[in-house]
């Protein structure tokens, strides 16, 4: 993507292409180009490259509601995810999933889920078949600190943890969920500590910095690799938009927000790639006008397609069964 | 009952609002309990300014713990409160079940009535906004389907007022069903509200009986205004549990003609229990087969040109009426 | 396929567990996975074995985590494995709905055919033991009415084993509903097995149609022996979904008369939809209304004597099926 | 119910209550005199007396499958609940309800529970009505070991802790869950640390030592009633009997079994009131026989009386509703 390639310098490659993306997405659906349900992880880019740049090609990932930022950094194509939250036929699900529900099995992306904590017993679900197929990929669960709180997250821990799977539960702690601060809804709000109890490591990492959860990620899916099963990594952030997409976010409290925007992921990144000399801030601002150039030609392709055919309606409810040995 | 109010909510999300503060006000017991109900105003604003209104002690913000706290709202409501407790969307039942299923609804009939449940699960519904498969499922027939649950739908702003009241007042566990769709809908509310369990006929008619509910019950009326179209009577059922197959019987031994028209999917849906009993009770009435029109059996897509194409339309609706007629 | 068996299994508990040994045995992605389902052998004996003979890898005790240990096998069948999942007393879905419900049912159409999600819920019902309203429901009805499942409900020693099996082998989510009462019954299975998706005659007969499944097979059976009753055509329906309908249209056409019998409560339950579909397509053919008869509308109670008073008896079924000849 | 009273002697009665009434319903059982599924918690006795005898009369108890003893620990009738057994009209709950569903809501019994971890939410909600209405009752939640695992039990006890509730969390180790070694469900089987997690205070406690027991109960229970909020009270003990009547145990140990069997909470309690000489042997004696000789007459009572009326099975399925203001 930028002429000249070091690892920090591809990780902000895709932190920038998750800003260009969901600045644009927010955009577009406030405009009504974008129909349904949307949320954005806007201020969260670093989570979501941190951890796909360090997960092997053919690992798995079921992610939340906000899961453009885990998709794109896992290798979804651009247009296709584009076109999905269009609601085309070209879409990645033949715009039958949408933003809520985009998913990429093909690529081990799991799926986006409208269902608070799915996610984790999925994912505890793709690393059974990976431990019994011995195929040494990794399933990670993104979720947030708000769904810690959920009945599935307890449950799929332990199982996690009891069959020592391969499973990275990644918290993404953005402090909020929907209208209410999730430190409201916990004596401990940190989710690390609420690990222990199920006897499974953990630690927690600033969520701003792509470079500390990539470092972090490769050791942990490392571990599970190795067979020394699950891990939960609880990221700390902040999500910059409101809940969903509209939402006017009385409840933040301004300086909070402030001050979680001055630290913006892409600059953290940004700042120590100039230090280090990696690269120039001309070839940054290239590679974020090429992320946003990328953003650009999908929508112009994606606006340029037509609806789903009237016949995907009924199509993939169920598969044809084989014929009976 | 509206001669109380000052100025009658004119919006189904207000009159909501308002026989939420009503109940909260008239009863000491009545306690609203939910994700972001509280301080947050609910995440559609239905419950907006009731916890400014009432305070935290009334109305209570709940963690993302549903199967917790609609099982708490349930034991509260066995010792001496009377919860409405909300579930923000139908489809999250999936998480949290059991305390609806094999608690609120069976405990008191296995203590012989030792124990009272007076407990409100409001639940939201309502297909047509691009929400996706897992945000737009209407599921009333499973709990018309419990012994010992009442099943309400209000379709009216008059009745999301008074058949909330209704419910929170009734000493047992009632499903309370809103539909999405009809938050920003418009109507009076200066009628005597009927009692739960009772039908209205919204539209009077002679050659179709067409019985439906929630958001259904606006395209049903379109069609009966049709230019040309049959007369039809348009029923709204507003309940399941109890079911008013009196008011449904009446109307269709006048018309000799029935169709049932409800948003959820058809195929194992509550339209076959109505089909059922009237193609039983009314066979030698009956001019026509009883009819169904409902989503197809398919999970709901993202897409709103794929999802608008599942929802039973007017013109559908008008249509299946006059092939009614046409048949005999 | 009975050719492969030395011994045909001659109990429905035995051909469930040989049904399941045969699939662990031809496909390594199977697995069974379930409380006590290993080195217990399961709670009512069913899995008997299979954890001696296939090891900890490919039949695994989970903890008391439904919504955990089901949505995880949800996840292994997206991912290459095809787990047959037990939920112990089919009422416990209320604690593990939504893996079933939102993502077995659903994933495969929100990802336009990416996800293939071969599973099979085993659940096990079966009221008359006095096992109280929270063990003895039968739920059919609502996974039925759930776009992406199917509903399979062996009621012959044969098709607990073949039915298994073709459920296995089948790609897409399969809800499969054993009946405790049929457990130690016996019968045979060298017959060719029938497809999942078809229904069986399973004694023919010229004056009524009576439709049914699980246990209620045998009263249907007892009551079309009856001395001196109508002469009766009972059909298997096996599974709910796919429906049938063939199969019952055909016999029902040439009795003129439909009785539907199922233990589950009969409002809102499956049998009305068989009722409403038969009532439209053969509205000019049926000599009498279709007649439904399962459990009223009461929470199972513990008491033996009140239990078998709810449950259809065979007397029921053949006085309602007396009537329906008298009626036309 | 012993001429001479203290307040050992009386959890001591209560215990010889529990064992003589599930020692015989087991035996009933097995004759075939009691239909339905039936599980004693014979060798527990300890943990019902301790707890009942430390409980406000009008105190809450929600409690599972396994509930005979806190029933009869906290005042229910050994006359209704053996009907109820037998299915009577005149039962407790009229028939209708049975070993596994036996209540007395008159008494702040909510009820045995079908439902693994039902009890929880359910105590919690009983909790919340007791603070609502300023009544200072504690609401009591037995749950056992197995039920840790259920998302029920996590998010419950986590609405105890943020609401601060007066509810007593009463976890009975009994070591196994149906036919598993619950240790082998968990990499923490302690269930007191995996308290730590919700912020509330937790203990464990010897299950078989009912003074012990009742100490801790006594002063978790105030705690609860000054408004300091939850305790989880964790009791080691064991089942002497199967997971329910007929289970014939391949799972257990020899060794382990007899071991618990050598620490019976009767013998225990019983040495220490020989020992403190607040009572002789013919004492102790005196109140097992009356014990066994009330569950006789109920036994005797049950036998006697008729099935419930068939019109029972369509009472009390619904209330009546009041006249709509
Ligand atoms: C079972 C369930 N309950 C409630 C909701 C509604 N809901 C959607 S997102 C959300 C907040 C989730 O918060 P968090 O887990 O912190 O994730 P974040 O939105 O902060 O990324 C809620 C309550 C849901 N989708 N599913
Ligand atoms: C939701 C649910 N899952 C499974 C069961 C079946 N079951 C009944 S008791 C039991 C074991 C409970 O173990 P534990 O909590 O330790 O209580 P104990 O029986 O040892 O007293 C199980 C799995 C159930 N009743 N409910
Ligand atoms: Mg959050
Ligand atoms: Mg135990």
């Amino acid at each position: 993507m930028s002429n000249q390639s070091t690892p920090e310098i591809d990780l902000f490659a895709t932190m920038a292409l998750i800003r260009a993306f969901e600045t644009r997405v927010a955009e577009l659906y406030r405009d009504g180009e974008i129909p349904g349900f949307v949320h954005t992880s806007l201020g969260q880019e670093a989570v979501a490259a941190g951890i796909g740049g360090a997960l092997r090609e053919d690992d798995y990932v079921a992610t939340t509601h906000r899961g453009h930022g885990h998709c794109l950094a896992h290798g979804m194509e651009v247009d296709g995810m584009m076109a999905e939250l269009f609601a085309r036929g070209e879409g990645i699900c033949h715009g039958k999933g949408g933003s809520m529900h985009i998913a990429d099995p093909r690529r081990g992306v799991l799926g986006a889920n409208a269902i608070v904590g799915a996610s984790l017993p999925l994912a505890v679900g793709a690393a059974m078949s990976s431990k019994h197929l011995g195929q040494g990929r990794v399933a990670v669960a993104f979720f947030g600190e708000g769904a810690v709180n959920q009945g599935a997250f307890h449950e799929a821990v332990n199982l996690a943890a009891i069959w020592n799977l391969p499973a990275l539960l990644v918290c993404e702690n953005n402090v909020y969920a929907e209208f209410t601060d999730s430190r409201t809804m916990a004596r401990v709000p940190s989710v690390a500590e609420r690990a222990a109890g199920y006897g499974i490591e953990a630690e927690v990492v600033d969520g701003n910095d792509v470079a500390a959860v990539h470092t972090l990620t490769a050791e942990a899916a490392g571990r599970c690799r190795d067979g020394r099963g699950p891990f939960l990594i609880e990221a700390e952030t902040y999500r910059w938009h409101g809940h969903y997409e509209g939402d006017s976010q009385p409840y933040k409290p301004d300086a909070e927000a402030a001050s979680w925007r001055e630290r913006d992921p892409l600059e953290v990144s940004g700042a120590r790639i100039l230090a280090s000399g990696e690269a120039d801030g001309e070839a940054l601002e290239r590679i974020r006008d090429e992320a946003a150039a990328r953003v650009e030609a999908a929508i112009e392709r994606a606006r340029s397609l037509p609806a789903p055919d009237p016949s995907e309606a009924y199509a993939d409810i169920f598969g044809e069964a084989e014929v009976a040995a | 009952m509206s001669a109380e109010t000052a100025v009658a909510p004119s919006r189904y999300i207000d009159a909501l609002n308002e026989g939420m503060a009503r109940a909260i006000e008239e009863d000491e017991r009545v306690v609203l309990i939910g994700i972001d109900v509280g301080a947050g105003g609910g995440i559609f604003r239905v419950t907006k300014g009731l916890h400014e209104r009432f305070g935290s002690e009334r109305v209570i913000d709940a963690p993302i713990s549903e199967m917790g706290y609609v099982g708490a709202a349930v034991g509260a409501a066995m010792t001496g409160l009377r919860p409405i407790v909300e579930i923000m969307f139908m489809d999250f039942v999936g998480v949290c079940m059991d305390p609806i299923l094999n608690q609120a609804a069976k405990l008191r009939y296995m203590t012989a009535g030792a124990l009272e449940i007076p407990i409100v699960f409001r639940m939201q519904t309502g297909a047509g906004k691009a929400a996706g498969a897992q945000h737009s499922q209407s599921l009333e027939a499973w709990f018309a389907h419990v012994p010992g649950l009442k099943v309400v739908m209000p379709a009216t702003v008059a009745d999301a007022r008074d058949l909330l009241l209704a419910s929170v007042r009734d000493p047992n566990p009632v499903v309370f069903v809103e539909n999405r769709r009809l938050y920003g809908s418009k109507g009076d509310i200066d009628a005597e509200p009927l009692p739960l369990g009772k039908a209205r006929v919204a539209d009077a008619g002679s050659e179709v009986t067409v019985v439906t509910w929630g958001q259904m019950l606006r395209r049903c009326l379109e069609a009966a205004g049709e230019e040309g179209g049959p007369s039809l009577e348009v029923i709204d059922l507003r309940s399941l549990a109890p079911l008013d197959m009196e008011t449904i019987l009446a109307s269709t031994r006048k018309t000799g003609r029935l169709l049932i028209v409800h948003e959820a999917v058809q195929d194992f849906g509550a339209g076959a229990e109505i089909a059922a009993r009237v193609g039983d009770e009314l066979f030698d009435e009956l001019r026509t087969p009883v009819r169904r029109l409902g989503s197809p059996a398919v999970p709901m897509p993202f897409s709103p040109d794929l999802e608008s194409a599942l929802l039973p339309t007017s013109k559908a609706i008008s249509a299946a009426a006059r092939a009614l007629v046409a048949e005999g």
